[in-house]
């Protein structure tokens, strides 16, 4: 992955909130507060602004550019998770202009790792952590068995969207759904929808 | 939806607009979305920074000025102001006495200030946190994202705002905080859904006889759905959970708070309902507020807060404020 | 209807039995139905009384206090007190200088306080009547019951309150309120129409898209039905519209006024439009209110109101006032 | 007419508002503030209530005391209109136990003054006046015809009807309706609906 592609990905990323805003506010709405598709819709097209007016050379930059974008203009929870979560995967790269699969292997982790230290999600908790979560160990374990990045990102697309479609009989015990109770079963987490469609947009222009 | 608007992506920064010119006596930094007394940065004084998402006016923006708020950061509606919104704030107002953020617990909310705290403590200001979790229509477990911030703001906002305008000292201002806080138990019903500028529908749909109960401020659903009772039940409800909740053994004093869509005729018919069922309980009423203070955009329906105030709250909350939304004696 | 009361028909009684509870800054007559000031009657000072239908709340009852009104007579939902109960409210206030009545301009409101000045002149009371008609709206002709009392009467009640409470004489109070009512004009939108107890349904049914232009206060029909537009050219017609009806040659005191069910949030981003307007028309804003203060219960909607000030005015303006719906100073 | 006719006929004057509250409430919403039945039914319990307790014993107390009652019960316009004239309806008859119909022409005419004096409403500005004014020449004209008082009411009743059927093209220029200027017309007065009510009922029990 180089530069160009990152930032074509966070491109694919927005072009997906945008056309999901509508769904993805609607799950908000069911067991939250109806604001995920704008917020993120918000974030990316600032992710995508700022990414043009001032192309980063490195992957790395390209994603700490996006995670602190999305940190200073989304708000909510899902603003600092997926802001911390790009900024550390950032952070994680070699500042070089192309990174390898098992680089990004790393990077993701570190991802996971700053959305679990901040929102303090365990996996079945009903969030974005769960697509999150196995997205990451498919791309690993793809990489492992040789594939390259665009093998890799179909595995976790999948991964994360089957991570997403479990959320659905789960009862939330973090973030807002977490008020709901037992009334939070039988919805799909929206952070979780969210984050498929992230690995989708990777999949699509690796 | 109808809505006084001009487009649903801008109706923040437009009413922020709104704002700063109705309120000269306050400073409105429409850019970096925050709003302070005119008069800050105030040396040596500690001062106080609130914010959240926008939808619940007059909480926060009209809280700001002498004895309450020294600056507010309203984010986009329902949802969390962003860590250099509440930095910019938090660096407007510090006069060296530190800065004490009062963050309702919403994982939104409590990650942002979390951001914000640590940058502003990177420019060595001083910052101390106090939560606010008083809906005990949440159940408070560690399984849960814990409980929601609702009514209780108002009091903190109040009482601390008084010990800081008085000279209370950093750790002072936020342990009264702390206390108004851990003293106080809230519970709401919501008779319909408030419908925000971008979803451009109610956040849920209720049933022409049913209500939510124990619901958020954020058009988020309750607890559960009832069938519509009379205020009476409804009110003896909702005190029942709250006083089982907390510990009553003394005054109180006591929120009626419409969630924006509720006119004062019912909220004061709902206050007569409770000063007699909290004299039949036995816990007296040191002092009350009936308004709409604590707003869910235009969500018919109204939360109750009671707050087990000791004299020194009580005199802090009768002291001086001078506010858009709310007016103290000088 | 969902709204929280016990019975559709005792819904004013026991509002007035919370006010009652929750003010005992005033005093409540639940019997003949009205409020008093506590102190009241003040001797040597003019005394204010309005009154009204129910449902416009704070109007009239939480105006009542130091600086405003010295009594207030809630009538029915939307239906004006009787004169028994407004000649016992005179009664109760009268310090010996004599009385004013401050009238919303209703066929209703017109015809029971006349027949309560009658008596209370009839039992030696000297009562001057202030007719509020500030409605633009309404065209103003011998061939209708002429312009409606809306959001003006907030104003008349301020400054001649503040009249009243420096020491003025029957005829300067009923003068100066006079003045105001004359100097001013208002205009209001509904976007829904509010729902008495009473009746159980919206006064009218609008389409989705549809508001009404020169609502009243009342659920009456406005003078047509329009599309919903932006904030921004809703604004523009009706200052148009009130810039026409009366001579507005120097600073004004502007009400942004919701009608119950619109969320403050809307009405700053109004006032913003509001000012934005006025200074390209060239009209100075001296002072500005923005809340929900003269409302038709849940109504969504929103009035604006101007009032050419004169420097008297403002300074009566400033004055201190200490009411549960209004706070000014001391 | 004597003083248990006069209450018979206040009683049947409540029976007809009570069944007929949301009617006049209905056609008050379209034009007016949608109170008129809720504010008349109030009222006319009161008046039933005040004339059972201390049941008077003249004509002319009857309809003074549901006047007063009414007054000082009702609010609205229709309050001290209806009030005023009954109650000058009442002061217009002499105190005797019985009294003739030539008596009750007077005694609704100047009803019908209280209410133009009060109200200034004249014929045609789509007010009780439409119904109340052609009530009073209907009876009177048939008690100069020699109509009992059965005949007259019934004639009476007729022509109140018809008035209040004849509100309907009319534009308001009196009460709240006027403020609607042309939106006006089309609909029916409740204040001239309830006055056919009333004679009505006076048709019925006499
Ligand atoms: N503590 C948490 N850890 C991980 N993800 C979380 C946490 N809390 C919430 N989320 C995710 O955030 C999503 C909601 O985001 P959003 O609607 O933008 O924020 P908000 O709840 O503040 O309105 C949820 O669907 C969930 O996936
Ligand atoms: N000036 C007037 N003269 C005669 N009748 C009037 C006048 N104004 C109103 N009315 C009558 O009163 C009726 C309305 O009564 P009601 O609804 O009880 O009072 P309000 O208009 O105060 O709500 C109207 O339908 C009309 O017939
Ligand atoms: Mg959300
Ligand atoms: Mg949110
Ligand atoms: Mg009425
Ligand atoms: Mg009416």
């Amino acid at each position: 992955m180089d530069a160009t592609l990152a930032r074509d990905w966070m491109r694919a990323a927005a072009a997906a909130v945008a056309a999901d805003t509508d769904r993805l506010t609607r799950l908000d709405a069911a067991i939250g507060d109806g604001d995920h598709g704008v917020n993120l819709n918000r974030g990316f097209t600032a992710v995508v602004a700022a990414l043009e007016q001032a192309p980063p050379q490195t992957v790395s930059e390209v994603l700490v550019k996006a995670g602190v974008t999305l940190m200073s203009r989304v708000g909510g929870a899902s603003g600092p998770l997926y802001g911390s979560a790009l900024r550390a995967a950032g952070k994680a790269l070699p500042p070089t202009a192309e990174v390898r699969p098992s680089e990004l292997v790393v990077a993701l982790r570190a991802g996971l790792e700053a959305v679990r230290g901040l929102g303090g999600a365990a996996p079945g908790d009903k969030t974005l952590v769960d697509a999150y979560g196995p997205a990451v160990d498919a791309f690993e374990q793809a990489v492992a068995a040789g594939a390259d990045l665009a093998g890799a990102a179909a595995a976790a697309a999948g991964a994360a969207e089957a991570g997403a479609e479990a959320t659905v009989p789960l009862q939330a015990r973090k973030g807002r759904a977490s008020y709901l109770g037992e009334r939070s079963v039988g919805h799909r987490d929206p952070g979780a929808t969210s984050t498929s469609l992230m690995f989708k947009a990777l999949s699509q222009v690796a | 939806m109808k809505k006084f608007i001009n487009d649903p992506a801008d109706v923040v920064a437009q009413a922020l607009a709104g704002i700063a010119a109705a309120h000269p006596e306050l400073r409105v930094d429409v850019e970096e979305q925050y709003i302070v007394r005119a008069d800050a940065p105030r040396p040596g004084k500690v001062a106080l920074v609130s914010g959240g998402g926008s939808g619940h006016e007059p909480l926060h923006s009209g809280f700001v000025g002498p004895g309450m708020l020294d600056a507010a950061c309203p984010g986009e509606v329902f949802t969390s102001p962003v860590p250099y919104q509440i930095l910019a704030a938090t660096k407007a107002v510090d006069g060296g006495a530190g800065v004490v953020h009062i963050v309702k617990n919403y994982t939104g909310d409590v990650l942002n200030f979390q951001l914000a705290a640590e940058l502003a403590t990177d420019e060595g200001i001083s910052v101390e946190t106090v939560l606010v979790d008083d809906d005990v229509a949440v159940e408070d477990s560690t399984w849960t994202a814990g409980r929601r911030g609702t009514g209780a703001t108002l009091l903190v906002e109040k009482i601390a705002g008084a010990r800081a305008e008085e000279g209370g000292k950093l750790a002072e201002v936020a342990a009264i905080g702390r206390e108004v806080n851990a003293a106080s138990g809230s519970f709401a019903y919501a008779l319909t859904a408030g419908t925000t500028p971008a979803a451009g529908r109610p956040g849920f749909e209720l049933p022409a006889d049913e209500i939510e109960a124990g619901v958020g401020i954020h058009g988020e659903p309750g607890r559960r759905r009832e069938k519509l009772r009379p205020a009476r039940d409804l009110v003896r409800s909702a005190l029942d959970v709250i006083l089982d909740a907390k510990s009553f053994d003394g005054p109180v004093i006591v929120l009626v708070n419409g969630l924006g869509g509720t006119p004062l005729i019912e909220l004061y018919l709902v206050y007569g309902e409770v000063a007699e069922y909290l004299a039949e309980r036995g816990v007296p009423i040191a002092r009350r507020l009936v308004g709409n203070y604590v707003t869910s955009l235009d969500m018919a329906g109204m939360s109750l807060t009671l707050c087990r105030a000791t004299d020194e709250m009580i005199r802090l909350w009768d002291a001086p404020a001078r506010t858009p939304g709310l007016h103290r004696g000088a």
